[in-house]
């Protein structure tokens, strides 16, 4: 039986289920797989995470480096994500350069942290247009078990929370303090599975689905942001019920946060 | 998205260029301006001015990309390196990357793909003057160039953004309310049906913000569609 | 019929209407297509202009920033020209790095402008050995329907003509003034046809032909620029009424630039 | 290697970690911690902390590297950029190139490739701490996730430096070792058969010093061995 | 081409090196220098120094540039870091990637490329020290390699440049005349038939000093061509 | 007969030979082949060598620039080392980027000087902190007879050996003086051809050979660097004799090096 007749009878077999409202681990369709984060393993790090959402693992190294300011910002800091798909995590995964969903990957966490303006960059200036803390955020995916979104924008908040600005090895300060965070966005990832709406996929459901929405809250339930993937759609009721859904899923993702 | 401005972008429901909260910019379309391409389409969108241009269906390259049952969409989003006011560097930027990419799988769920086996359709964006707001203004032109090229497509995917400006949801950022507003959220459906093939969605909006945002960029995308059809109109009228 | 047996056929009937003095679209062998020149349509530009020749359509911007000067030339601005070959504008055109052809064409419209000394480089010094004028000069071409060599040169005069310098934006000076210009190159191309060369040809001329020269004159009727290329070769003869040809039949292109 | 430096970096035959010249640094394996990998590793080594994952035998991309008598084996190391002091810019550098290239030609010695024309092997090994020694501890946890992969091995590779500082020839280098000592060398060895599969050297020692830092890495790669096979039979112990 | 310097770069008829007009710099070419090259030439012109190699015919890689009718000729020139004052970045730059280009093209007008369907014929050669003229230098080195691998061809093709300097009409451009003159024109031909294979131009010339230019360089190429057929004429002599 | 089947049966008669202690081209098993330094032919290089070993011919060039140290050694010039393999040299060679074992070589390379401390990096400060001479070696391979390691090592050597210092030209001093080299490391390379292991193997040597040794000493005796390669292994036994070997072998080298 050729691959392709495996994959329809699976993706067959997963929307039955889903129609059902079960899933193949038997998950509710809008349950967390568990949770699991770690901080602080990495010693050359300022911040580091590693988060088991299921069978994916990431973990997530913070580096706070001086720098110049932006000509058009002189007053902020910077912060720039990457995400490495390493090769170990997932038999597809090619060496190289990044592809097209690693960088909407990077892009989507990315913007999840920016534009909520999670991190105070202003706290971050040291000299007014001179020199300013660079953050950069570097997601290391080691196990790819499906829902890479929310596992690392998962893994970039507890590394966050977990980092210190080293002003003593600086000589900025006579202390090392935690990096300013304002709010915490905690995102939601949905599959479309046939006519059903799933919450975290894993990666066996992401390979039959036709759409994804991930939408992220803060912790007042909020909506920071938002992003529509793959070559299906959703509803505009699909869409708006997601959101409420989220609004209320994301509590174990927070608790889990605030336990580290 | 600042965010936390004291710039006054709204006052007694008048935007800073005279629009009301749920007006769209001017939206000029063009079909059929290029003489190579299969089908192509000049629009002008307020200050943004975009080319889009269709060849296809065709033998897809690289050849590991082919699907054996469909064709696929390579849609490719540029800013010409004048098109802001610093100078962008040529080439593919990851904010195009990213743009090409969904617009690519937003264009999936309408081109017939599945009536072109192995084939690619291919979309070229080329945004040679900016003013926010162009990912939707180029997914629009390329709509209508694929109409202009006679790809089967269940319909055309107009595209419009709202957004939020002093606590105030709105229609279709400008400039400015891009750089110094609450929230942005481009959207893009499918009229006939109403399913939403692209939303992205960067800022800060409540629960009922949301659900009035997403009235909103529904509402422009069907405006946006009327001005769609007449401009294609206008071009089957003007080759008879 | 194979598309090789197409092209010879193609090639043979252009040779013959070629030793006649003829061509496919009518027109005589030095005759160039209609020309049209719209100017400053590009708001973010400093100079802009859309060149028509014949089907041919390309779109050039011209972007000043302010820079430092090259070490071996302090007092002078500095100048780079890039050429995109939009894939909107050829089927055949691959997105990705430029290739041998278009880099050949970025060079040759680089060195019409940068050796005949068109720009005055030493009035784009603002300060000696600290900022300069850097011009940049970005060609799309949104249809290829031939002659990219003269219709880019064209394109690019045109958009120097029609570009100010933005003194007042960077407080340089109390009013933007337009970029020193000091001669104008206009560039002829040539294709050989068989025994016969033809001035200015359309891309199904330019798929038979086997050599081109490109030769650029000034106002004042002096050489400037000259380029052969393709795997085909000209008589020294050829070269030279060429050259000839090029000085008089240049004057519908400098016209058409004149009415700007 | 500075191999000019005044800083004491053993005093009494004690190290400033307080080993002695012929110690390793602690050593922790932990075989199969990752779920899609076929094999994988966990490793510390002082404070190193190495992942180590292998896929296959699977087909060879790109096709030209295809070998028509035996597999090849596609190692790659890399650094997560958060591993080091100074951030390290993400992608394989020159150094990572050489370490990868040359640690795929010592495993093609042990892996049984012949048994798998046309195959690749892919051992992809992750720094994501480093404090000196990371090739040899990379390519200890690989062999270890080779092992958990089931991949047909003729041995395993333990892979070990010695080194010189202040005059004396001591075992596994410490970062303060590595930067201000007189030479390094990395060694990894066949244990059944002692042959060498990798030896590099940098620095300068004399004859009878470079007979005794090999003698002194033999037995650390000996000692490691049993630490590889005790992570092993822990791990097989496990899934019973 | 500066074109307007007040250095005085002839006086009298005689330019800064002693030369007159219409004279080349000396020219000195040694056939079969290298032995893994199919053919090869080791060039001095002036302070220039060059390395030819042929390779071929062989099979044509990439496959997509293989003709079903003809070779290819791939010609690359390179020039080595430190043959300029300044060192040169290593690799094809856009210059070097065009002077290659324009070569390539140059070499299948004389090479019997119709003898060899999809095969390659590789030219590569090497500038390891730079003084003007080393495009001409190059295409005059690679002749002979050609010449040397016995690859059928039509002719050689001399390349040499004529300019002006101070006003005057002047051939092959030493670096000083390069750097202060007012043009520069390279031309290769076809000695046997007359024919213009390459034809550069940068600067400024009147149509009369074209002109002059034009026979000037014409003669430079002849004058080559009895130098290149000379070291051939010596290399198969000194391997009788 | 394939080509692999070649192969084995050249595999085959090199091994035999090697096992009786022979060669093809007639050698010993720890004999060098014959070679041949020059110096100071590329003028616009500080320093330059052509190396012939055997059918091998490596050209090597010296630029010194002044730049800025790194910031961990303020006091220290720096060193560059790259390698061309220039497609002349060998027919396989790929124009293109560097593949892994040009890596390799230029590596190896680099480190033999480097981490030997031949050149004396604090001589090369002009200004602390500030401006530093930046060695640039750069390696043009012309002919690839096998055994690149020894040859490129022996050439930078010789090129270092006859640069000097460009004080004049840049107005740092009112002389220019030699390069400063504190010792001369030689390099020997080994190939395992079936169980015979022979000294400063050929081009087709290294097709058959399983492995690779390459062992530096300085004039002093001391090992200075070690680098084995390829797929194959030697025993311990193997390693402590060839670096023995290496100590007596390399005296032709240095004596050819003493001469120029």
């Amino acid at each position: 039986m050729s691959s392709d007749s495996v994959s329809n009878l699976m993706k067959g077999h997963m929307e039955s289920l889903a129609a059902e409202g079960k899933r193949a681990d038997g998950r509710g369709i809008n349950e967390f797989r568990e949770v699991k984060i770690e901080t602080g393993m990495i010693n050359t790090a300022e911040g580091s995470s590693m988060v088991h959402l299921g069978k994916t693992k990431v973990l997530c190294g913070i580096k706070l480096l001086i720098g110049t300011p932006y000509g058009d910002s002189p007053g902020s800091g910077t912060m720039t994500t990457s995400t490495e798909l390493a090769p170990l995590a997932d038999q597809s995964f090619d060496p190289g350069p990044p592809r097209e969903a690693s960088i909407e990957l990077a892009r989507v966490v990315d913007r999840g942290i920016r534009e909520s303006r999670m991190i105070d960059f202003d706290a971050l200036c040291i000299e007014h247009g001179e020199r300013v803390w660079m953050v950069y955020i570097d997601l290391h995916i080691l196990d790819n078990g499906g829902n890479l979104f929310d596992c690392c924008t998962l893994a970039a908040a507890a590394a966050l929370s977990n980092a210190k600005i080293p002003n003593v090895q600086h000589g900025i300060a006579d202390e090392d303090v935690d990096l300013p965070v304002t709010c915490w966005p905690i995102s939601c990832t949905f599959g479309r599975l046939g006519d059903t709406v799933i919450l975290d996929p894993t990666s066996d459901e992401e390979s039959v689905m036709s759409a994804r929405l991930t939408v992220a809250h803060d912790e007042d339930g909020n909506i920071r942001a938002a992003q529509k993937g793959m070559n299906g759609a959703f509803t505009d009721a699909e869409v708006r019920e997601a959101v409420k859904t989220a609004r209320k899923s994301d509590n174990v993702l927070r608790e889990a946060l605030k336990g580290i | 998205m600042a965010g936390q401005t004291d710039m006054e972008l709204i006052k007694d429901g008048v935007r800073l260029d005279g629009r009301k909260p749920d007006e769209l910019r001017e939206v000029k379309i063009t079909a059929g301006v290029l003489d190579n391409a299969d089908g192509s389409c000049y629009l002008e969108w307020g200050n943004n001015k975009i080319y889009a241009g269709v060849f296809g269906p065709m033998e897809c390259h690289p050849r590991h990309k082919q699907k054996a049952d469909r064709a696929i969409v390579q849609a490719r989003y540029t800013m010409a390196p004048f098109s802001v006011n610093d100078r962008k560097r040529p080439g593919l930027d990851r904010r195009s990357s990213e743009i090409s990419y969904i617009v690519s799988q937003a264009f999936e769920k309408v081109v017939m793909v599945e009536e072109f086996p192995k084939a690619s359709i291919r979309v070229d964006m080329q945004v040679v003057e900016a003013h926010a707001g162009t990912r939707c203004a180029a997914m629009t032109a390329a709509s209508v160039a694929l109409a202009d090229a006679g790809i089967p497509m269940r319909d055309m995917i107009p595209a419009c953004a709202s957004g939020k400006v002093n606590d105030v949801v709105v229609l279709d950022l400008n400039k400015e309310e891009d750089n110094y507003g609450q929230a942005d959220l481009p959207l893009a459906i499918i009229p006939s049906t109403g399913e939403v093939v692209l939303l992205q969605l960067d800022g800060h909006l409540t629960p009922d913000q949301f659900e009035e945002a997403m009235d909103l960029a529904t509402s422009g995308c069907m405006d946006l569609y009327k001005i769609m059809r007449d401009a294609l109109d206008k071009s089957y009228g003007g080759k008879k």
